[in-house]
């Protein structure tokens, strides 16, 4: 991990937190799924922290993320209460969608986070609009759409960075190339191979590659890239190089890859990675760890409570806000 | 009070639009250069410029996409599908994105999109671009879907649904462009779940919207000439649809035939037939009728298909064969 | 005759297929080295290799045409599309493609291709994912739609289905992949077109197809205890539509209750409610009556959810309201 | 024009026959939709004649031809019988589809004339299946996918290239840019501009870009490629610049380009061109272009005649294919 340019102890330990508490939050998940708490479909981010934290942090409030159904990373990276997202998870009134949306499709407007999205790759016009509307309205905030390896087939991921890229819009297209699109990975569905941020060039579209298992690093381009954009030089395109340790969903049961595969990437963990480089630097000490995880312990351990305890939506909510 | 043609009274409500609010814009295939498809926004691109009038590469799903988008940050996009056979490609955006993101974040996302379009088969354009899908979505909780059949509908209509802050599905006629109305100088709008009866009669309520409330209005003149008295219904909008004009005229008049230019076999003709029978049961003296659209794709040959697509003939023969009258 | 689930029965009629005809192979997403995402097709990428069984990128439209290419040379092509949800994204090529080529050509080209896909709701899995288009598909001529409920039918609809020479959309529904039924040792076909009647009975006919028709089974197993005998008939494919059975049914019964999972409001079930009373006016007690699901986008909850599906209560109470039995 | 390798004099006529009959077809048409005669909506394709003529003749009855709306020419290219093409257009029973498909719709499948398709991007993804399906049945056919530069911007396009390539499947992509899709500039539509051949490179599909009005260099450029495709390599992509003199179909009023545009490309006509080049290399004389010219006059005659005096189908074929 290169050493920041401009990083401080604050921010340091902000990053370590963010990260464990996306770590601890979808572990607890995984539980209150075995515990059939969590119903449908989950689908858990273990292994991608450092991607969602290292490049929202970059954003503003001006800005908006935008991202699919493996979500709960980048909405808490967003700064959603845990609480919110526990409930919501559960099905329970206190849900930031009072239950309706679940685990695939968060929302908090407040925090522009726009969803959680659970068709694969409709997302991504949806961002690409909200730069076209951001640009018309000329105000100078920046989307950040977040996308996977197996989304990148789809015709609307060509059709998004075709419109983005012609009308010059802000859009950070974040691509999370996690190796795999549920089992198929990602060399036996595109036909270009592995590296996918070249394609962004053919749509005159500066890209860069990073390592996903790097919040420095990650951070850093994502810095970069806003630069371009908020510079009136229209979208950038990311790819972070990550890894999701568990299976597509807790419905899989993971014969398409080798428990080897996985235990090499852990051995590049970006949490404990950021970790070691952080206190390799004097960045952040062991008893700073220490009080973090704790914190953090509890602060999942209470949205846990706080969701288990809330009630489920009332009947009559059924109806509500089907329309404005 | 003007006399004007339906394509006129839909540049009205879009000029209107533009004028009054600069979060409205449009996107859409060839609506700036080329001038709309079927000339709707003519001279368009030059009055409001490039910025609001946006021509975009043929990507259905994607400028749908962007234009619910753009919708969600505050700013009222009207966006051109070609015509409703071609929205098939922008369906998931319609159906799985925009009808659903307010519900699925319980109010925090609105999405005031309208969806302009152009439905209906009778110009010889065959199987591929014939078609009239609006009834699939108006089955779609969360769309709202508005089919005007004249120039005062198609601007009232159009005023409502572009201050609505839903997403809209609104399907224009091909062949009714031309159609000619009054039009009144000073401002109205037409609710949307508010039927129009066109014609009041005793013996018979036929039921259409878009082009077959005309061949509903045709069928009845036909009647008239035997001396029967049809009550003609324009719904005007399918979501909200106003079955209630519906059944009150069905409980005066005791028959129904439901016209639709869709096939026959799944058409929402459907749910308005069942919806009656539902409701008014025991004043009906005999089933409700359906004439629909034949079930077959369309065919390229003017003769077959002008046999595929119900006229007021065959909505007379319908009447007479169900209600013997 | 062996015991079996509704999954394996359909790995079953695909594995006969294969293994009868070359020109029979497999696509879709993750149907190889995930073993599918219903786990149907669990070790077929071993058994028939990756020729046949072919993982597909995420490209809906584009796996979906390249079956349709692919049967157009002679092939028939089994293609999986993994939730009808996703099936809008693929919608163009099939109701655009698919559906009319055969009928453009005059007869020149064939498309054997087999659609199968997953439908329906119950598994909290949220508005996006939680659809039953079958319906729409229904309506369109060219194709054909089918809807099995149990082991027997799924296995002896896709044996059909497989040696059919039309684009077949075959619904299964996800929660009935674990449904356990006898299926005889002895090859066997189910046609298309048949509804089978479930349960004889005078009082009442419940039509259902898919999943609601076990609902209809449970809701005359209710009536059964208040001493009513209802006629349960499932469809088991909409397109063709088996309406004489159904009308024969309501002849003796009278009354006529249709269940259904999709919306209410424009659903397939206003094509059956509107159908038997056309055929069967003269026979009804009271109007037909429709249950259908909740017009509101899927919610997530899980009690939310559960009182947007029918269920053998509501049938049953709708029955008392309709027709006070 | 270069001197082409191996041509002989009988391909030469046959050639010029060819973009003849297309032409002359295609104006026989346009006084048959001022008539009425031909209804609905009618795509001409003057002054692409080198384009369809140039690449089908490169093919041998087992490959395959697949193309869009604008179909005379590939549907003439590949054999059709005017007759029946102008019946169809006309509507008749007599026409290739019974009078079903239309001018937007044409198909052969005895002579592998795959159709006419009219959903921009949709006859792509098909084409690409009849690929596989050649190659899964062991044939040694191509099949050669036509679509415009606006089908571009579809994602079909995208999702088609990339099953492709990804499964090395005999199809030849060819791209016929004339500039415009309907009433927009490809430059105004197309983010990478009016080249489009390179993307192709990145999905590893070898691309060439030749010029339209130049029936030799299309068919040059086409022989090549089907030596790549033959030998099992995979797709190829050919993109030829091209231009429609005539509106996007008869309705267009064309007020989107100047007119000078349209005679600049008329000076390079294809047609022309082929004469004088073929007249310069002594490979044609102006008596037997005198003698193919009256035929083909003839021949187009007979067409409309045919067309014109051919029933209507009759009521009962409505309901004549549409299972099998
Ligand atoms: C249009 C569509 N097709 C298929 C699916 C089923 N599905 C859900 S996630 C997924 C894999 C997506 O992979 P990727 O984009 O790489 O994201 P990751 O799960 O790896 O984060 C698939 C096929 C879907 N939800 N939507
Ligand atoms: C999916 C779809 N969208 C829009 C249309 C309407 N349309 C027909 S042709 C055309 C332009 C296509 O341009 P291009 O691909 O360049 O082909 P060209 O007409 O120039 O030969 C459009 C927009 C359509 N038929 N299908
Ligand atoms: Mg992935
Ligand atoms: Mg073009």
């Amino acid at each position: 991990m290169k050493a920041a340019v401009n990083i401080d102890k604050a921010q340091v330990a902000e990053f370590y937190r963010k990260m464990l508490v996306i770590r601890r939050f979808e572990e607890a998940s995984a539980r209150l799924y075995m515990q059939s708490l969590i119903r449908g479909f989950l689908h858990l981010y273990i292994g991608e922290e450092a991607v969602a934290v290292g490049a929202i942090s970059a954003l503003g409030p001006q800005d908006y993320v935008i991202t699919h159904y493996r979500d709960h990373g980048h909405a808490l990276a967003r700064g959603m209460d845990p609480k919110a997202c526990m409930a919501e998870l559960c099905g329970r009134a206190t849900g930031s969608s009072g239950g309706k949306g679940g685990s695939m499709h968060l929302f908090n407007a407040k925090l522009h986070f726009m969803g959680g999205h659970a068709i694969v790759g409709g997302q991504m016009p949806i961002g690409v609009g909200m730069g076209l509307g951001i640009k018309l309205k000329r105000e100078n905030g920046v989307v950040m759409v977040f996308f996977g390896d197996g989304a990148v087939n789809e015709g609307e991921f060509h059709e998004s960075l075709n419109l983005a890229s012609l009308w010059k819009l802000p859009v950070v297209f974040f691509l999370e190339n996690n190796l795999y699109g549920m089992g198929t990975h990602v060399e036996r569905t595109h036909a270009a191979g592995r590296d996918i941020y070249n394609f962004a060039e053919y749509y005159k579209i500066p890209s860069v590659q990073v390592d996903g298992m790097d919040l420095m690093e990650v951070h850093e381009a994502t810095i970069e890239a806003l630069r371009h954009v908020r510079a009136g030089q229209g979208p950038v395109f990311l790819e972070a190089m990550t890894y999701r340790y568990r299976g597509h969903s807790m419905a899989d049961p993971v014969n398409y890859r080798d428990n080897s595969e996985v235990e090499e990437w852990r051995i590049n963990d970006p949490i404990n990675r950021f970790k070691m480089f952080a206190m390799g630097e004097g960045l952040i000490t062991p008893s700073e760890v220490e009080r973090i995880e704790s914190e953090v312990a509890e602060l999942i351990a209470d949205a846990v409570e706080f969701a288990r305890e809330s009630p489920f939506p009332k009947a009559e909510a059924i109806y509500d806000n089907i329309y404005a | 009070m003007a006399e004007i043609i339906v394509r006129e009274a839909i540049a009205q409500g879009l000029r209107e639009a533009l004028e009054r609010d600069e979060r409205v814009f449009m996107m859409g295939e060839d609506i700036g250069a080329y001038d709309g498809a079927y000339a709707v926004t003519r001279g368009f691109l030059k009055e409001f410029g490039p910025e609001r009038i946006r021509d975009t590469p043929i990507s259905e799903a994607g400028f749908v996409g962007a234009a619910v988008g753009a919708a969600l940050v505050g700013m009222r996009p009207i966006v051109e599908i070609m015509t409703i056979n071609f929205s098939l490609l922008a369906m998931d955006q319609i159906v799985n994105h925009a009808a659903k993101l307010r519900y699925m974040s319980d109010g925090q996302l609105t999405v005031p999109v309208t969806i302009r379009t152009v439905t209906g088969g009778g110009a010889q354009l065959a199987a591929t671009h014939s078609q009239s899908f609006e009834g699939w979505y108006a089955s779609v909780p969360g769309l709202k879907v508005v089919a005007p059949s004249t120039p005062y509908d198609a601007l009232g209509l159009l005023r409502t649904a572009l201050k609505d802050d839903n997403p809209i599905l609104f399907a224009e006629h091909a062949l009714l462009y031309g159609v000619r109305g009054e039009v009144p100088d000073e401002h109205y709008e037409v609710p949307f779940g508010k039927a129009a009866v066109r014609r009041e009669g005793a013996d018979v309520t036929i039921i259409g919207y878009s082009r077959m409330s005309h061949v509903a209005e045709q069928a009845a003149d036909k009647l008239a000439e035997r001396g029967r008295q049809a009550e003609v219904i324009d719904l005007r909008t399918l979501r909200p649809l106003d079955i209630d004009t519906v059944v009150e005229s069905v409980k005066k008049t005791n028959r129904a035939v439901v016209v639709e230019e869709t096939w026959r076999t799944g058409g929402f003709a459907g749910e308005i037939a069942s919806a009656v029978q539902e409701e008014a049961f025991y004043h009906l003296d005999g089933p409700v009728a359906r004439v629909g659209g034949l079930d077959v794709p369309a065919p390229y040959s003017g003769p077959l298909e002008a046999a595929t697509i119900p006229n007021a003939d065959r909505v007379v023969d319908e009447i007479a064969r169900s209600f013997g009258i």
